[in-house]
């Protein structure tokens, strides 16, 4: 779908040397867009006829209000795209393309783990929203760079959601110093009713054989560094836990017509496939994922 | 109420409009439909395929310019015997001309690909890529040298009973030249321009930016040098021509009509604006109206007459 | 306090920095002193003269482009006598590198310029256009044939004692060839790139834009093109190159050190922002600086080494 | 002088449909600029880095305040780069270079016309207020498409001036109907006292013979389409009045380094010239423009 979205909020998202502003666009993609799909938006108004820069720029969806007919994007000022766009006021309009790629799939029943990375914590916020909706139990692991940044990226809503959270940050000026990958595992070995300093190596095994039971109470879905997806995925694998991840690529199309953002994920025969990140993506089942590929 | 023929004969094709897009750009014609239905458009190019399936080029393979795009996907695709079994059924249901695009590695990578693709396909025409700078030790060498040139082409011919349309490569001193070994080989049509060899370097990781290291632009930054070819070709040679190479709007495709494109065709433009061929048509009837033109055909080549 | 050498050699020309200013684009050295000292700039490039004056095409001249500039002034200049005269004399006097920038439409245009304007004229180097596309049966044929250019260059440096720099058509399929020919010929360094051959047409007037129908693309949106071509030559020639074709960022000029060029100069670029060369140059600093790096000349080529 | 100038007006002039707009730039530049010259001015704010449109748009200088630090600038809507200019808004900062080019030169004494075609009028109003300013008695002839045009493009202003003003419209909704330099021919002969239905060629003769006293009065100034420059710069010869003529040409660097603007002018010897607009114009004697000529 090609619209015309209306910028009806366009802030400032915490403090101003985080570059992160938020964005919400009048529209009727509210009406179809579900969590993990994303948007290609126009960095200037649709009036102006400039083609530089010339593409559009993917931003995941942050929100989804069908009801209020409105989406909200959360993005961080990068380069040359996301700078003109943040200048974009009230009342002007973006053509907006979406929604699209697939999103999250939601099981049935049991805990939704999220695991998200800087600003991997954008596309999350929506299918939080939706795996509440649906009585899902959620729990986020979040790393950031410092206490500013999880401030800023919109950690009061998090924790409005009254979810069990934890935190990291590099600095340690909120929750522990470090990875949020060494949460993660520490979580997960609990989860197993594991103690001790077993390396994660030496208890593959007992993880396996206690998967079924934790396969089927746990998803998790991750988004951030692909490195840290990368650890995220193997940790999952290991304790046998499906992960989605939510991949990025830089785009032409976005619908999937130029191969331009291609991932590489290998099949069940074991063989190298490319699927595209706009189309077929932007989330996969990490297991799939061929992370050190480039092919 | 449009008193506006657009029909446009090509090459022995009867197309419904003139507004086709571009192979590489508008995949196997489906991605698009949600923003511009088929059966508006004159025609679509698929994606060009290979005897063989391919990978294609590692990733970054897409890196912005100033108005411009380079790709260095790589001829990714899924050679030609998926082609035959999946895509090309759908191809018949097409509400629109299908323009198959070859590449190939040697003259008999495209004989074989010709002979596979015949009149009762349902396709309309075969467009030959001569010149996808992308591949190392790939079409480059068809599109740059007119004697090769002329036997890809001749050979091509020789193997199907489509319409040949010879598309080229911009990366060449003479591109009459090339135009003129095209139609020696047979050519029915020419498709002007193909990208042109770029590339771009990232100041932050201080090496190329796209894992093939070159890629094609394309785009509205390369619009001038290809119009100049569409007049240069236009002048010298009597076969029709598709013109492309940065069209994103209406005045963008009245251009290269006037430079003597006898059909155009979007590529870039559709990931700028995925309505671009429903803009540009509307736009060409309308300032063929204003003009008082009764049929597009009228334009085509005017500029030079001035 | 700076750290960073900027000084920079090429063709035994000593430049107190590597940000020059192309030919065509900044007259003869006096037209921007308001906007850019030139006492900042590593050096200035004349716009090209010919053997006798010439009163160039009739307007328009220009066009502007998505990103890019086609300009089509036909080489006007005063003429060589009028150049000796008016205009050598003040160069003598100018604060920085002067290399004067000579087109002909023979052997004997060249080598008489090049006899004219030796060491002691006060001029740094010799920049030699062997690549206008403006002017009918002109520069383009010593650009775009490598025998002619080997000659032409050698015969310029046969007639004077100045060190040559031979200016690059891209209008060729085989840029590296070109430059190669250069190099027989005994050229000093290279510039790289001249405009591509591109063109424009009125939609409203349905004639070409220019009056000369054909113009050269410059600008930002050729800039993919020319660092490609940069890189290149780099890779398979051992000359300083002088890299410009759109640059008008500190960050186009890193990116054409990087991809091997010695020196980077800037056309177009000055009618966008006027002080772009002390920015540019700033620019170049302050990321040195950043990497770590003592001497701007470690940034040449590194993107090859990566 | 390159200078951030500060938006400090930007406003439609007159009726919408005639695409007028008046934009009041503050900074430096107003303390040496004079009538005639104009600046060349980057359409986006400057802290957007887009290169399309690339180039600069040259516009005259309507208006300057030295007291007020003030430049005014009246311009229609004509493409690309002047509807992306007409969003500035207060506050933005634009590029311009300026002021650029040589204005206008006033005489001494006696009277100054000004022949303004449509939005030629622009430049004239900065130079009417020197002018008047110096003494000099100002009358001015204005030819437009329509009564909508006039007012829009400013006539109230004129009027306020208290100069004695002919004026003429394409379909005669104001003034005259016809053209302005019908008016001037008129207003010509009738400062030589000649009445009667005298052709112009008849009368070159006794034009010249009349030549010293009226062409030590008049001046004439004119801007607007070439086509009425030509007529305007033939009717003034014919009566030796001097005429100053503000040509217009595509432009790149604005300041004389690239020839793209160039104009043809005869000079003493009679030998065909280039000149550059925007170094050594954008105003010229009329005299010596060579008005049919591409070369
Ligand atoms: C599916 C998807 C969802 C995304 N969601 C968000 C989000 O919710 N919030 C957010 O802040 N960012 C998001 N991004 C990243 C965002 O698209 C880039 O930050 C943005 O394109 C940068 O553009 P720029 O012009 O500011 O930067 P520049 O560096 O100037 O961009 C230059 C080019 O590179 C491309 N590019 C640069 N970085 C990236 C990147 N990381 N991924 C893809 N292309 C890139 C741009 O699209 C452009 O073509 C998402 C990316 C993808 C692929
Ligand atoms: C010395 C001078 C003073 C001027 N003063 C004024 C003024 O006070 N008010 C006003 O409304 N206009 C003035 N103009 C004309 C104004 O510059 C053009 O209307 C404007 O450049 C059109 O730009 P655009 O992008 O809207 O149109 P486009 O048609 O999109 O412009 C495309 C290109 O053509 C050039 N161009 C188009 N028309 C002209 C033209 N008539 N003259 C020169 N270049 C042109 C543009 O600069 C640009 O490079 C002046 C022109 C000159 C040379
Ligand atoms: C992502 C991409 C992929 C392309 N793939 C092909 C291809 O497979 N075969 C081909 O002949 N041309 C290919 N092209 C070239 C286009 O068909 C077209 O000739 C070129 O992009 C210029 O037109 P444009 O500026 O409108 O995009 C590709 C272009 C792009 C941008
Ligand atoms: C208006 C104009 C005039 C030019 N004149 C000359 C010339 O006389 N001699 C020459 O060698 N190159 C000439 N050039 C080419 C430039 O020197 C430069 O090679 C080219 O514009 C690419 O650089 P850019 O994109 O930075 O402008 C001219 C370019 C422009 C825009
Ligand atoms: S961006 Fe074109 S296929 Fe994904
Ligand atoms: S615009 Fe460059 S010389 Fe006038």
């Amino acid at each position: 779908m090609l619209t015309e979205g209306l910028v009806v909020v366009h802030e400032c998202l915490g403090e101003a040397d985080q570059m992160l502003r938020r964005l919400v666009l009048s529209g009727p993609i509210a009406k179809t867009a579900k969590a993990g799909q994303f948007v290609a938006v126009q960095v200037q108004d649709s009036s102006i006829s400039s083609f530089d820069p010339l593409l559009r720029r993917p931003i995941s969806l942050a929100e989804v209000s069908p009801d209020q007919n409105e989406i909200t994007l959360l993005y961080r000022i990068q380069g040359r795209g996301t700078e003109i766009l943040a200048r974009a006021r009230c009342g002007e309009r973006l053509s907006v393309m979406g929604p699209l790629g697939n999103g999250f799939s939601l099981p049935e029943v049991g805990e939704l783990w999220l695991v998200a990375g800087g600003i991997g914590i954008f596309p999350l916020y929506a299918l939080a929203q939706s795996a509440l909706a649906q009585g899902l139990s959620v729990r986020l692991f979040w790393g950031g760079e410092n206490q500013s940044f999880l401030r800023s990226a919109g950690l009061n809503d998090w924790q409005a959601l009254g979810i069990p959270i934890h935190l990291c940050t590099l600095d340690g000026t909120l929750g522990d110093k470090g990875f949020v990958t060494e949460q993660l595992q520490g979580r997960l070995f609990q989860s197993f009713q594991l103690f001790g300093q077993t390396k994660l190596i030496n208890i593959e095994n007992q993880a396996n054989n206690a998967q079924h039971s934790i396969s089927e109470q746990i998803t998790v879905a991750t988004c951030g560094p692909k490195k840290m997806m990368q650890v995220v995925t193997e940790l999952c694998m290991n304790f046998a836990v499906p992960v989605q991840v939510s991949l990025e690529e830089r785009m032409g199309c976005a619908v999937g017509a130029c191969l331009g953002c291609v991932c590489t994920l290998v099949d069940e025969t074991g063989t190298l496939i490319h699927k595209k990140v706009c189309q077929d993506g932007p989330v996969f089942r990490g297991e799939e994922v061929v992370w050190d590929e480039s092919c | 109420m449009s008193h506006v023929d657009l029909t446009t004969e090509l090459a022995g094709i009867s197309l419904r409009n003139p507004v086709l897009t571009s192979s590489g750009t508008y995949g196997f014609g489906e991605e698009y439909a949600d923003y511009c239905p088929l059966e508006a458009l004159g025609g679509i190019t698929l994606k060009g395929i290979t005897p063989l399936p391919r990978l294609g080029n590692s990733v970054p393979r897409l890196a912005e310019t100033p108005a411009g795009l380079l790709n260095a996907v790589g001829l990714e695709n899924p050679g030609l015997e998926e082609f035959l079994v999946s895509y090309l059924p759908k191809v018949r249901r097409m509400p629109t001309a299908v323009i198959a695009n070859i590449s190939g590695f040697s003259l008999e990578d495209y004989e074989r690909m010709a002979r596979a693709l015949q009149a009762d396909s349902g396709l309309a025409a075969l467009e030959v890529n001569i010149s996808c700078p992308n591949v190392k030790h790939g079409g480059m060498h068809f599109g740059t040298d007119p004697r090769s040139a002329e036997e890809v082409i001749a050979a091509v011919k020789a193997a199907t009973d489509l319409p040949i349309i010879a598309k080229l490569s911009p990366n060449v001193t003479d591109i009459v030249g090339m135009a003129r070994a095209a139609q020696r080989g047979g050519a029915d049509a020419l498709s002007l321009i193909n990208t042109l060899l770029g590339m771009s370097i990232d100041i932050e990781q201080q090496r190329p930016l796209l894992a093939n290291t070159f890629g094609g632009l394309s785009g509205p930054a390369i619009r001038p040098v290809a119009v100049r070819m569409v007049w240069q070709v236009a002048e010298a040679i009597d076969l029709p021509i598709i013109g492309m190479g940065g069209i994103t709007t209406w005045q963008d495709a009245v251009e290269f009509l006037l430079a003597g494109a006898t059909a155009i065709s979007i590529g870039t433009g559709n990931f700028v604006n995925p309505q671009a061929p429903l803009d540009i048509l509307q736009g060409i009837k309308n300032y063929c109206e204003k003009c008082g033109m009764t049929s597009v055909h009228d334009l085509v080549g005017l500029a030079h007459k001035a």
